[in-house]
């Protein structure tokens, strides 16, 4: 996957040395560095780890406690409004107010980032028709469904043409056909529009779908940082679904030598052994079971994220 | 809206899941639901017996309108709603065997989980209300002497605390509205576990959920709604099996694709095959077991390396969407 | 070949936006434009347009009324001394202000934070306080319509008949005296109501609070005064009295009661000044705590 | 009765709040201070205290007191969203209405008892005048919190339209008296003043009995009817 540097800007997107937060009863940033680059990054952590208020802080909101922050270059603090100008922000809060119809909400962002009216209009209209909104943008918000706010958040966060946009868990609460267009939308706004995005979420699934890097918080430490590509290549290890008993499956493999773990209906099943997808098939093939899945799975994410996570 | 039934999606399995021994804990019968001249639920009938049952649909199918209406919060416009044999927005009593977790945030601010959990109990009559309160919060892993109040906490530990007082005076049916929201993949874990465990132990748990992956770790029954009227329902399972009739992709690599497709094709058991990329090869079959049952053995033969093979349409997400789209 | 060139399919791909990006001002107008239209409920749905125009009618029916006389019966008026003065005029309308004072600071600040929208007005270049300064400046215009407007059209009923300012100097000089009039009976309102609904995030609370702050000062200090010849002094905290005691002097109006009298003007200026800055000081102090995005 | 206890605890942790219970003190206190001066003057007589009580103790004090938490008890639990966690529990629907006007009764009252007997107190100095704006503003409690429980629950801006009743229709409208007087809580309560102290009072009715009785049945309809919504309402 290709990422697509913006603008002119050479400067990281975020760069952070020794990054410290310390609310009165929590810590929630601890002594980070962080470097994030162009194109669509992850921040991947569990609840509390500290994700909202690295956002928070990007945006200037929070006085850091100590160390250096730098987002398109500039210090949050000290050039508040510079940089906000330049950043969408998308929050995680599902609350929007109900009463103002989609295409007011998205136009006034529009004109609170500085765009003359005009301007805020024509863009509104079409961030609203990006994400897919046609008529449905003249609706109260409060008809809207969970899905279609989310929409109508994401296109706010880029209709003053960002260099970066900032979103918070955009699929929370989205169901799976409409996860699917919100990753697609996001994709799309990584690459083709040409803004980098920092997507903060606890579903890994959808960061290893949509993010050229990843960057993990676990409890206001950053735990892990890089391109997926380096996250990944930690191990070798398939997953594999059968039709029958996967407890036999298992249990076969582990005779040969295989480390195996059952989730759900899947078996996990890790080697160092470079020819463990030999040894999987000649076990299927003798017990004579249908096989459903097979996939490579290098050290995940899932498992990066559960390792540091505890 | 008396007329026939409407035409049932492709899908849906003829009869209700194979009825277990026991009695069925919901009945559901003809429910209609309308909000004005918005229809929420449209002839919907079902059963649910002890176990986990999940209530699936996208955003807005009627799942919060239905668990409503199972709890008695909500009376349906049209039909019948037994729950134990009662009907829930009339019998005060029958909240005894009920625990709702409902999807709202919002908590008594002013009092600590604890106190939360232990209102509960007290309006239960339970004999002793903090060793219920302290039992149930430690169900969900909180600490029952934390004496923060619950306003103070982040969304994951609401969750739990909204669980433990569904549970406290441990209820014969549970229902719980998306309580999977909000939570990281270790909380989430947590609670699928826990939810798995209420149903062994022989509970009714209702649980609704969008994010299908972990709903497919309950291996439980599902019911799934669209557009306010019952899409399928059944084992989770069955209804995949159901879907192999239709023509399924199937994504293989190896690193011999060609012998590959051509002993594929041999076999009879797939209708086309593309080569995709040097290594890798998209399927297209009808007959999906057979399929599934040849595709290790072919591979042996043929000494090729398996290193993928990914259904395309397999997961539950796309029986959803199937669902869905023809709902 | 000609027309088969000119169609064509234009992709509608993004855009980027090059034009010009007006900065904080810019973004302080567009808040106070769009306070002032929540506040009248613009773009609104019928429910939330009555209220608004109700005070507004309220506020304007006795000027119009006034303006009516002072066109069929000008004789009748100008001798009988018929119309009240433009400081007295508020007494007319004095509950309609008072009404509209504490519903819109509530409306404008308590749903923004109540719907989450304030985390992204500071995600944009504004801050909290050239936040707070454009929800400020958007109620005192909303405030102003009925406590600018109404003198205006008495303004035109004393000209009607014939005593109105002499000379394009008086005229100006009186229109000053009215924006000063109007900003003082809005600005202590203003300050009052953004602090009581930086308290608390439920409206009908603020607006109620606000109501009984104003009403029982001013009932606790008329009564004291007049019936238990208390201290004038007594009534600098009067806060639904003590704009209108400014706006009195502000036009030179012979005051009503002799113990308001005894009152110098500087005192209550000093005590409007200090009760608007306590005010203020104190909505400052709440939102510069109030967190968004941890 | 565990039930209503627990219920009551708690309606009062979550709306006796300082903030409200401060500033209803402090509404109280201007009374009180009113009452100093009228008692300090030479000019006034019982009969100028005993208005004062009426116009500011019974009908603001009282009233706007009670408003406060008793709309608090049901409808910030509705606008919450958490009316559920009480609702779907083996309770009577009627304790549920009682623990409300119960919490609305038990904040309200020290509130309203100390500021009306100061006030009373210290304009008239009459232990008549005191003893009748105790009774009058327990009875008065009673009534508004039954009426303003059931308020809470049924509207959404109960506050606002709870005021707006206080102000507009018994401190305006009915208390020119006739007719529209009968349906004022206000009216009743002046009545009780007047009877138990003995200090004649204009525009009030004459019978004790009846100024008893009709509050103590608003308060009993406020609770019916809110145990009747309760049954009935759909439960966000």
């Amino acid at each position: 996957m290709e990422s697509v540097a913006a603008g002119t800007n050479e400067a990281p997107v975020v760069e952070a040395q020794a990054l410290t937060k310390i609310w009165p009863t929590t810590v929630a940033l601890s002594d980070a560095d962080i470097s994030i680059g162009h194109g669509i990054t992850g921040l991947l952590g569990a609840n509390g780890a500290g994700k909202t208020t690295l956002l928070g802080m990007l945006l200037g909101l929070h006085p850091r406690t100590s160390g250096e922050l730098a987002v398109l270059g500039y210090d949050p603090m000290r050039h508040g409004a510079h940089v906000r100008e330049r950043v969408g922000y998308s929050p995680e809060s599902h609350e929007l107010p109900p009463d103002v119809r989609a295409h007011d909400l998205v136009r006034h962002v529009a004109e609170i980032h500085g765009l003359p009216r005009r301007d805020a209009v024509a863009r509104s209209s079409d961030a609203l028709w990006q994400v897919g909104l046609g008529e449905e943008r003249h609706r109260p918000i409060s008809t809207m469904s969970t899905g279609q706010k989310q929409r109508v958040k994401l296109a706010q966060s880029f209709v003053h043409d960002p260099d970066l946009i900032l979103l918070d868990e955009p699929t929370d609460g989205l169901d799976p056909v409409q996860r699917d267009l919100m990753l697609n939308l996001i994709r799309r706004i990584g690459t083709e529009f040409g803004i980098d995005v920092i997507l903060s979420s606890h579903v890994l699934d959808e960061v290893e779908r949509v993010c050229d890097a990843v960057t993990i918080l676990s409890e206001g430490r950053v735990v892990a940082s890089g391109s997926l590509a380096e996250l990944r290549g930690h191990g070798e290890g398939v997953i594999v679904e059968v039709d029958s008993d996967s407890s036999a499956i298992a249990e076969a493999l582990h005779d040969r030598g295989i480390e195996t773990r059952i989730d759900g209906s899947r078996i996990i099943a890790r080697s160092t052994d470079p020819d463990l997808d030999i040894v999987v098939r000649d076990v299927i093939a003798a017990s004579g079971t249908g096989l459903r899945r097979l996939e490579r799975r290098t050290v995940s994410l899932e498992d990066v994220f559960l390792e540091v996570g505890t | 809206m008396t007329g026939p039934l409407p035409p049932p999606p492709p899908a849906a399995p003829p009869v209700p899941p194979p009825p277990p021994a026991t009695a069925p804990v919901v009945v559901v019968d003809r429910v209609s639901k309308w909000f004005r001249d918005v229809v929420a639920l449209s002839d919907v009938s079902f059963a649910i017996y002890p176990g986990v049952t999940a209530l699936l649909g996208p955003n807005g199918a009627g799942k919060s309108t239905m668990m409503r209406i199972l709890c008695g919060l909500t009376r349906p416009s049209q039909g019948a709603v037994r729950v134990l044999g009662r009907n829930p927005k009339t019998d005060v009593e029958l909240s005894r065997h009920i625990g709702l977790a409902p999807q709202q945030e919002g908590v008594f601010e002013a009092l600590a989980p604890f106190e939360f959990v232990r209102l509960g109990a007290v309006l239960h009559g339970l004999d002793d209300p903090e060793g219920a309160a302290a039992a149930a919060l430690a169900t969900v892993e909180l600490d029952p002497s934390d004496s923060r109040r619950t306003i103070t906490y982040s969304k994951g530990m609401r969750q739990r605390v909204k669980l433990a007082q569904a549970l406290v005076h441990d209820p014969e049916v549970l229902v719980l509205d998306e309580p999977l929201t909000g939570l990281d993949p270790k909380q989430r874990r947590r609670m699928i576990a826990l939810v798995q465990q209420l149903g062994d132990a022989g509970k009714c748990v209702i649980i609704s959920s969008h994010v299908l992956d972990e709903v497919e770790r309950f291996g439980s029954r599902v019911l799934v709604l669209a557009q306010g009227r019952l899409a399928a329902m059944g084992d989770y399972h069955a209804i995949r099996n159901l879907m192999d009739d239709r023509p399924h992709r199937i994504r293989i690599s190896t690193d011999r694709p060609r012998a590959m497709a051509t002993s594929l094709i041999d076999a009879e058991t797939v209708m086309g095959v593309t080569l995709q990329t040097d290594d890798t090869l998209l399927i297209e079959t009808r007959e999906v077991s057979a399929f599934r049952h040849g595709v290790a053995e072919v591979a042996r033969r043929n000494n090729a390396r398996l290193y993928e093979v990914v259904p395309l349409d397999d997961d539950l997400e796309s029986v959803f969407r199937y669902l869905v789209g023809s709902g | 070949m000609s027309e088969a060139s000119e169609a064509r399919i234009l992709d509608r791909g993004y855009r980027r936006y090059e034009g010009p990006r007006r900065g904080v001002p810019g973004a302080m107008r567009s808040v106070v434009l769009a306070g002032i239209q929540r506040a009248l409920g613009l773009k609104r749905t019928f429910g939330a347009k009555i209220f608004p125009a109700l005070a507004v009618m309220i506020a304007f029916i006795p000027a119009i009324v006034f303006v009516g006389l002072a066109i069929f019966i000008p004789e009748d008026v100008r001798n009988q001394g018929i119309l009240p003065g433009y400081g007295e005029y508020y007494a007319f309308i004095v509950s309609a202000i008072i009404l509209f004072a504490a519903f819109v600071a509530p409306e404008l600040l308590c749903t923004d934070r109540r719907t989450g929208m304030i985390g992204l007005y500071l995600a944009s270049p504004l801050t909290r306080d050239t936040y707070l300064v454009s929800k400020g400046i958007a109620i005192l215009l909303v405030l102003s319509v009925v406590t600018l407007g109404p003198p205006l059209l008495m303004l035109v009923a004393f000209t009607l008949i014939g005593l109105g300012p002499d000379g394009p100097v008086a005229y100006l000089s009186l229109f000053g005296r009215m924006v000063v009039a109007a900003v003082a009976v809005s600005g202590l309102h203003t300050a009052l109501s953004l602090a009581i609904s930086s308290i608390t995030d439920r409206k009908g609370v603020a607006a109620a609070a606000f109501i009984l702050a104003v009403l029982v000062t001013n009932a606790a200090a008329d009564t004291l005064i007049l019936e238990a010849d208390a201290s004038p002094y007594l009534s600098l905290m009067d806060l639904g009295g003590l704009p209108f005691e400014l706006v009195t002097r502000i036009y030179g109006e012979p005051v009503e009661s002799a113990q308001a009298a005894e009152l110098g003007t500087m005192p209550v200026l000093a005590a409007y000044l200090g009760w608007t800055l306590a005010c203020l000081a104190l909505v400052r102090w709440r939102y510069q705590k109030l967190q968004v995005s941890r | 009765m565990a039930s209503l206890s627990a219920l009551l605890h708690l309606m009062l942790r979550s709306n006796a709040t300082r903030g409200r219970v401060l500033g209803l003190s402090l509404v109280g206190l201007v009374g009180a201070l009113l009452g100093l001066a009228v008692g300090l003057s030479e000019s006034s007589t019982t009969a100028d205290g005993a208005e004062l009580v009426s116009v500011y103790g019974l009908a603001v004090i009282v009233p706007v007191t009670t408003l406060v938490f008793a709309t608090a008890a049901l409808g910030d639990f509705r606008e919450d969203e958490t009316l559920v966690y009480v609702w779907l529990r083996p309770v009577r629907r009627t304790i549920i209405a009682e623990a409300a006007v119960l919490s609305a009764v038990t904040t309200a009252l020290p509130i309203t008892l100390a500021s009306v007997a100061l006030t009373a107190a210290l304009a008239t100095r009459d232990a008549d005048v005191v003893l009748a704006s105790v009774v009058a503003t327990a009875v008065g409690v009673l009534a508004y919190s039954g009426l303003f429980v059931a308020l809470g629950l049924q509207i959404r801006r109960a506050l606002v339209a709870g005021l707006a009743y206080i102000l507009i229709w018994e401190g305006f409208i009915a208390a020119v008296g006739g007719g529209p007087a009968y349906l004022s809580i206000r009216f009743y309560t002046r009545t009780l003043l007047a009877e138990v102290s003995g200090v004649p009072l204009e525009r009030t009715g004459d019978s004790l009995a009846v100024a008893v009785v009709v509050p103590l049945v608003v308060a009993a309809l406020g609770l019916g009817y809110t145990t009747w919504r309760l049954r009935r309402q759909d439960i966000e």
